[in-house]
């Protein structure tokens, strides 16, 4: 229990992940900018639709008009017409100011030079999660250390994936054949909630990530956790989770599916689907397609015996 | 009430008993179904392409008959009962606006300043407000590039940051930012008093020079925080407030000085759009 | 002139008249412009129907966290149905059906430029959709799974590619929006073919229409935007069956080539399908607020602004790609700039009103109602346009509730506008009044429950195109009403339709000109006979209707 | 009634008749602009992937300039206005000879082509899925060679009749949008040339 607690175990969730409550820098810039914008165009909304509404009240047809008289026929005005086209220029002048600062601040920030870097490479549909300083490779779950800024080298593995943690950044996308870049500095330690947001096929409603966000000595003793090897197990490396799974220590090597070296150190299986519990690990290993329909992890129609030796190699991956 | 009636232009009748209108014909559904056919082919098998194929061949020369040598006509004989109802004219009012003489279709109001009034004032008073810009800036910190480098924070996230060394240098991307920002809004802030002045109320200059530039101002400092960080930090609202007083004093003198032109009211858009010539003066 | 008695009660042959086989044939070897228009509408009310019931299982599916009504590949399956569906097989035969219907007897002409062409159009629009619904039993489909497209209607690469899409639902896909597009092109160019060419005396460029004007530009825009669709669904074709590598990221390609590609055709058509509304508008505001269009020349001008700078914006939807800070900027304000020729036509719309007198009939409710949510969907637009504000909410549901607020609450109520407003002259009756302001205020509550809480899931960090979501992300309340007010508007369209067929079983007759109305539409019979016109008009201002009821103060006399 | 009433403008334009340009003329304009939008994808398709292709063959080592090729095409722009002019003056001699000398010229092009690409793809072994070069460069090419092979067969399709004694001369309209056709096809083939065998070689 002890350990889970410097894994962070009891930190604060964010499970809603409210664009409006932001916790890092990025969002923060974002939350700023869309106060203005909502300030101008809450300003417009008013006016413009005080007038359509005043509009239709005070013109409508009453029953005692004369319903053979014509109002008068007013063609236009060019004075209102000049009036009311280089007033929303002015207005749309400014916001283009105010975007293209915005933008430039974010984007080409450059970044503090102690930062930890992340690689995030996107796959069908789950998160991997390089750690290139420290060696390792997890996944789902991104940890960081706050009070320092953390940055994140996108890439995909197949389709096009979308990395959104709203609290802490919008969104960049995860392309193949090309990197991306963003940055996160989460003020609060807490776990932020995120999605990936761009429609990457059959399960992208189950691919999740949340940021595990830890004091900068509760990070280190994470990391340090997470670089010992893990024990080998036969009967695990017997069966044919070794071609697509990689544990750190033994030869399971599979690129294809998440490292699983400190799987019992994650808090949910299956990108966010499933919460990591005894009996959830079981059913999953069991039948991925019945927690996760389509997932890419296919049924390996374990008996009953195996499936068992399986699981308590599994919840040994502390 | 007094009825006429009558068959306008549009609903008059024809001397003929009969209209030539195309013939019916299948041929472009037979050609639709045959190239659709071609296409799904790809995604079915190749023999629904070679039918397409063959579909889509017959009935490009079906439909190759029905308009050469001549386009098939069927004459459709003209029905009486399809006669539209007769066009109901009757003597009723328009409501007209009380504009004097010229009767009530006018564009309003009748005069206004030339736009180009509105363009030279707003370059004006733009000029006005920088010079006294710079004069701050020349007071405050001894730089006239403090106030243009402030205004460039607008765009630049850079200048955000800036020491207030940096700040009073010259910087030649600060400077073309400032100088487009400044120029287009002075401009168009010109060009919106130069139309708006003619339906302010009397005292136009008063309007103009005075009461926007401050509430202008009001705006400005409610906003500043968002727009413009940097400036905000460092900006001298009674300064702020005499460089707008200068914008509205200069620009709204030189508008009110030009002289007023009547509207284009009677104008179509092709004249207005300068592509006839502007119709001649009916008196 | 002489006063003449006529009968308001007319024999007119009837369509009963004719036997089924002849009523058969004159319908399909028809290549009347008026009978073509009623099969697109017709035919785009039908996949509105199929399209909506798609909408509602998926709202079924999302009412409740964890819900289990259909799973995942179906859930995709429909949404990408849903969107295609309503773009290609809705919004676009409407466009083509009402400038069909309309621009002919509104420049005063007896058909379109090219009458068989039109034909063509329409059947291979049609042969289209149904390719694309084939789907659902052909290319493997019957075996169980359907093998209808689960990309997206915007079936962004790599996803397309054979390898992440086996099976031939994505050559479904292309191919049924290929060979639709095909029927698009051809009527639009009919389209502008008879705006330019086929005007009765008198109609030049200045008097013409609102509505032709919208057309004319809609059309245009149809023909610079389609292709750009067509060339990259042919890349992707070539990618799928001949081993190209245009999309191919394996082999250097770009997966984001596609998107721009994409974009390009796909900004401008979501101005394709807004601006029949617009076109509809211009006509319905001036005739019940009983004043001409207020500044008409800036209408027309902001018409053209839009259809131009539409071209240059498209990058917009790919702000979270990655682009430099310059192409971002850039997109952001051109994206920004559509504002101002929209927000002058929202302001000429209600100046027309003001001063008016406005009988808020059915069409002009849904007019008023129009003007208000699509205030609303632009100013969430520049919302969207501001790049880093869009880093959150792109591919958020606040984006869902954006666009449906544009093409729903635009679109679809300007659509319902102009069909109240025309059907009279289609078919000879009044649509019932009274089940009008039922449909209208169903609608408008269902439309607001549905999509005002979309919104809010998009501010509370919740993703478009998900199956499911868990019970504690905070988005069940939101979504429960959302789903809610799909009963409304189910109501309403079932409402409409009841509507349409009753009156026209047994509904008032209206007469050929029932809302006193000034262009040269209502100057012929309704329904018009087969050649519209017995003697082409001629006109002499953009109200030719108003000169003939007002003798004594013509519009000419001032417009020149 | 209201015909009567005089006004300025119109009155004028009324009385000389009231014209409409061509419904032919304004449609073959609008069909090349969408067109034109069409080739522009695959255009932009082939410069934005000039020189990212991973592996060989490159444009340079196995394109060259097919000079002949492009003499007959753009000359067969020339050919086609000659036989319009013999047409419109009803020599219908000279129309059939340089009509035949279009489709000559035409045929020749789409020779070229067919023995460029048969020696691409046999002895550069460069095919459309060997690299982006291959599948840029066959479906620019090849979507040119279509709109080519579309032209040709309305050409043809006129020399049939025209030898087979159909009255030419009543269908000079529809010739001359053919003619137009034509020239849009070889306006193309000049980008077409300009961006696979200038600019991206």
């Amino acid at each position: 229990m002890a350990l889970l607690q410097g894994l962070g175990a009891a930190l604060p969730e964010h499970r809603v992940a409210n664009i409006f409550k932001p916790l890092a820098t990025p969002a923060q810039s974002e939350y700023h900018i869309a106060l203005l914008v909502l300030a101008i165009t809450g300003a417009i909304f008013v006016v413009v639709a005080g007038l359509i509404v005043y509009t239709i009240w005070r013109f409508r047809r009453r029953p005692g008009d004369d319903a053979k008289q014509e109002p008068p026929q007013v063609y236009g005005s060019n004075q209102i017409e000049v009036a009311w086209t280089v007033i929303p220029i002015l207005i749309v002048f400014v916001l283009i100011g105010v975007s293209a600062r915005v933008i430039a601040s974010v984007q080409n920030a450059s970044p503090p030079p102690q930062m930890l870097k992340v690689t995030l490479i996107g796959h069908q549909w789950w998160w991997e999660v390089r750690y290139p300083d420290y060696g390792i490779v997890t996944a789902n779950e991104i940890h960081v250390p706050t009070a320092s800024a953390t940055y994140l080298e996108l890439q995909s593995a197949d389709v096009i994936h979308s990395f959104w943690v709203p609290q802490l950044a919008g969104k960049t996308d995860l392309i193949p054949n090309r990197t991306n870049y963003s940055w996160i500095d989460p003020r609060e330690p807490g776990v932020y909630f995120g999605n990936c947001a761009e429609y990457c096929g059959t399960q992208h409603a189950n691919m999740l990530l949340r940021v595990v966000a830890q004091a900068p000595e509760d990070f280190k003793r994470w990391a340090a956790e997470q670089q010992k090897p893990a024990a080998e197990n036969a009967a695990f490396q017997s069966l044919s989770c070794v071609s697509c799974h990689t544990i750190k220590g033994t030869p399971a090597k599979g690129k294809f599916g998440p490292d699983l070296t400190h799987l019992m150190s994650r808090r949910t299986l299956a990108a966010g689907a499933i919460a990591n519990t005894a009996e959830n690990l079981r059913q999953w290993v069991k039948d991925p397609q019945a927690a996760k329909p389509g997932s890419l992890m296919p049924s390996l129609q374990l008996t009953d015996q195996e499936l068992g030796q399986v699981v308590n190699y599994l919840e040994s991956l502390q | 009430m007094a009825h006429e009636t009558h068959h306008g232009e549009a609903g008059e009748h024809s001397e003929q008993t009969h209209i030539e209108m195309p013939a019916p014909t299948f041929w472009p559904m037979v050609f639709a179904f045959g190239v659709a056919l071609l296409l799904a082919g790809i995604v079915t098998h190749w023999a629904v392409s070679a039918t397409g194929f063959v579909i889509a061949v017959c009935a490009a020369f079906g439909w190759w008959h029905d308009v050469i040598p001549h386009e098939r006509h069927e004459e459709q004989p003209i029905e009486p009962a399809l006669r539209p109802e007769p066009i109901l004219v009757e003597t009723r009012s328009v409501v007209r606006l009380q504009l004097g003489e010229g009767g009530h279709r006018r564009r309003i109001p009748e005069k206004i300043h030339p736009y180009s009034a509105g363009f030279w004032g707003g370059l004006a008073g733009g000029t006005a407000m920088a010079g006294l810009a710079c004069l701050y800036g020349l007071i405050a910190e001894h730089s006239i590039w403090y106030p243009i480098n402030l205004l460039a924070a607008m765009v630049i996230p850079d200048l955000g940051q800036a020491s207030i060394e940096q700040l009073r240098a010259f910087n030649g991307l600060a400077f073309v930012a400032a100088f487009i920002g400044h120029g287009v809004i002075s401009v168009l802030v010109g060009v919106v008093y130069a139309v708006m002045l003619p339906m302010f109320p009397k005292y136009a200059p008063f309007w103009a020079g005075i009461l926007m530039p401050l509430f202008w101002s009001g705006l400005v400092a409610t906003t500043l925080d968002i727009v413009n960080p940097a400036m905000n930090a460092r900006i001298s609202w009674p300064w702020f407030v005499a460089c707008q007083l200068g914008f509205g004093l200069v620009g709204g003198f030189v508008i009110a000085r030009s002289t007023s032109i009547s509207t284009m009211q009677a104008w179509s858009l092709a004249e207005r759009a300068f592509l006839e010539a502007p119709p001649r003066d009916e008196k | 002139m002489a006063s003449i008695d006529y009968p308001l009660e007319r024999p007119r042959p009837k369509e009963g008249e004719f036997s089924f086989s002849e009523t058969l044939y004159r319908w399909v070897a028809t290549v009347d412009h008026k009978r073509l228009g009623l099969m697109y509408i017709v035919t785009a009310l039908l996949f509105l129907v199929i399209a909506g019931l798609m909408a509602s299982v998926m709202r079924l599916q999302l009412a409740f966290p964890n819900n289990h009504v259909v799973g995942p590949e179906t859930f995709n399956r429909l949404f990408t149905m849903h969107g295609t569906t309503m773009v290609f097989l809705v919004g676009m035969p409407f466009v083509a059906g009402l400038s069909n219907y309309l621009v002919p007897l509104m420049i005063g002409a007896r058909d379109m430029a090219f009458p068989r062409l039109n034909a063509f159009g329409y059947w291979i629009f049609l042969f289209g959709g149904l390719l694309l619904y084939f789907s659902y039993i052909g290319g493997g489909g019957l075996s169980g799974h359907g093998s209808a497209p689960d990309v997206g209607w915007f079936a962004y690469a790599p996803l397309t590619s054979k390898a992440f899409s086996r099976g031939a639902s994505t050559d479904f896909w292309i191919l049924g929006i290929l060979v639709a597009g095909i029927g698009s092109v051809a009527s639009a160019l009919n389209v502008i073919v008879t705006t330019i060419c086929m005007r009765c005396p008198g109609m030049t460029l200045t008097r013409m229409p609102m509505f032709v004007w919208v057309m004319l530009i809609d059309s245009w825009l149809i023909i610079i935007a389609l292709p750009p669709l067509t060339a990259a669904q042919v890349m992707l074709l070539i990618d799928r069956f001949l081993g190209g590598n245009f999309f191919n990221t394996q082999a250097g390609g770009s997966a984001v080539l596609w998107q721009h590609f994409f974009w390009i055709f796909g900004h401008p058509e979501v101005y394709i399908l807004i601006f029949p509304a617009f076109a509809i508008l211009s006509e319905v505001i001036p005739i019940f607020s009983r004043k001409p269009l207020f500044g008409r020349a800036a209408m027309v001008g902001a018409v053209v602004a839009i259809g131009f700078i539409s071209l240059g914006v498209w990058a917009h939807h790919m702000f979270a790609v990655g682009m430099t800070s310059w192409s971002n900027t850039f997109f952001a304000a051109s994206s920004m700039l559509v504002g101002i020729p929209t927000g002058i036509k929202i302001f000429n719309w209600t100046a027309t009103m003001y001063g008016g007198k406005l009988r808020l009939d059915t069409p002009m409710l849904f007019c008023c109602a129009f003007l208000l949510q699509f205030l609303v969907a632009g100013l969430t637009g520049i919302m969207l346009a501001v790049s880093p504000f869009d880093w959150q909410l792109h591919d958020s549901y606040f984006v869902v509730g954006h666009f449906h607020f544009t093409l729903i609450g635009g679109l679809v109520f300007g659509l319902f506008a102009g069909m109240y407003y025309w059907f009279p002259k289609a078919t000879g009756k009044l649509l019932c009044e009274k089940l009008g302001r039922w449909n209208f205020w169903l609608f408008v509550i269902g439309f607001e429950t549905t999509f005002i809480p979309m919104h809010f899931l998009g501010i509370l960090g919740m993703p478009r195109r998900i199956y499911t979501y868990a019970p504690d992300r905070g988005w069940d309340f939101w979504n429960l009403v959302s789903s809610l007010g799909v009963i409304a508007q189910a109501a309403a369209i079932a409402l409409f339709i009841w509507n349409v067929i009753d009156s026209i079983r047994s509904g008032e007759k209206a007469g050929d000109d029932p809302w006193d109305g000034w262009t040269l539409e209502w100057a012929t019979s309704s329904p018009p006979p087969e050649y519209n016109f017995e003697k082409l008009p001629v006109v002499r201002s953009s109200r030719p209707l108003w000169d003939l009821k007002h003798p004594h103060d013509p519009d000419w006399k001032f417009e020149q | 009634m209201a015909l009567a009433q005089t006004y300025k403008g119109d009155a004028l334009t009324l009385e000389q008749g009231w014209h409409m340009p061509d419904r032919g003329t304004v449609g073959i304009a609008f069909l090349i602009v969408t067109e034109s939008a069409l080739f522009t994808i695959f255009v932009v398709a082939y410069l934005v992937y000039i020189g990212k292709s991973l592996n060989g063959p490159m444009p340079k080592d196995v394109l060259d300039l097919p000079i002949v090729a492009t003499i007959c095409l753009l000359s067969s722009s020339i050919t086609v206005v000659f036989a319009e002019h013999a047409l419109k003056k009803g020599h219908l001699g000279a129309f059939k000879l340089w009509w035949i000398a279009t489709i000559a010229l035409g045929l020749e092009f789409l020779t070229a082509t067919g023995i460029e690409w048969h020696k691409l793809i046999y002895k550069d072994h460069l095919t459309i899925r060997t690299n982006l070069f291959g599948t840029t460069y066959y479906s620019l090419v090849g979507l040119h060679a279509s709109h080519v092979i579309v032209g040709m067969v309305f050409l043809l399709l006129v020399m049939g009749v025209t030898f087979a004694g159909f009255p030419i001369q009543t269908q000079f309209r529809r010739v001359r949008f053919l003619s137009w056709y034509w020239h849009f096809v070889d306006a193309v083939w000049v980008v077409v040339f300009t961006v696979v065998y200038v600019v991206g070689r």
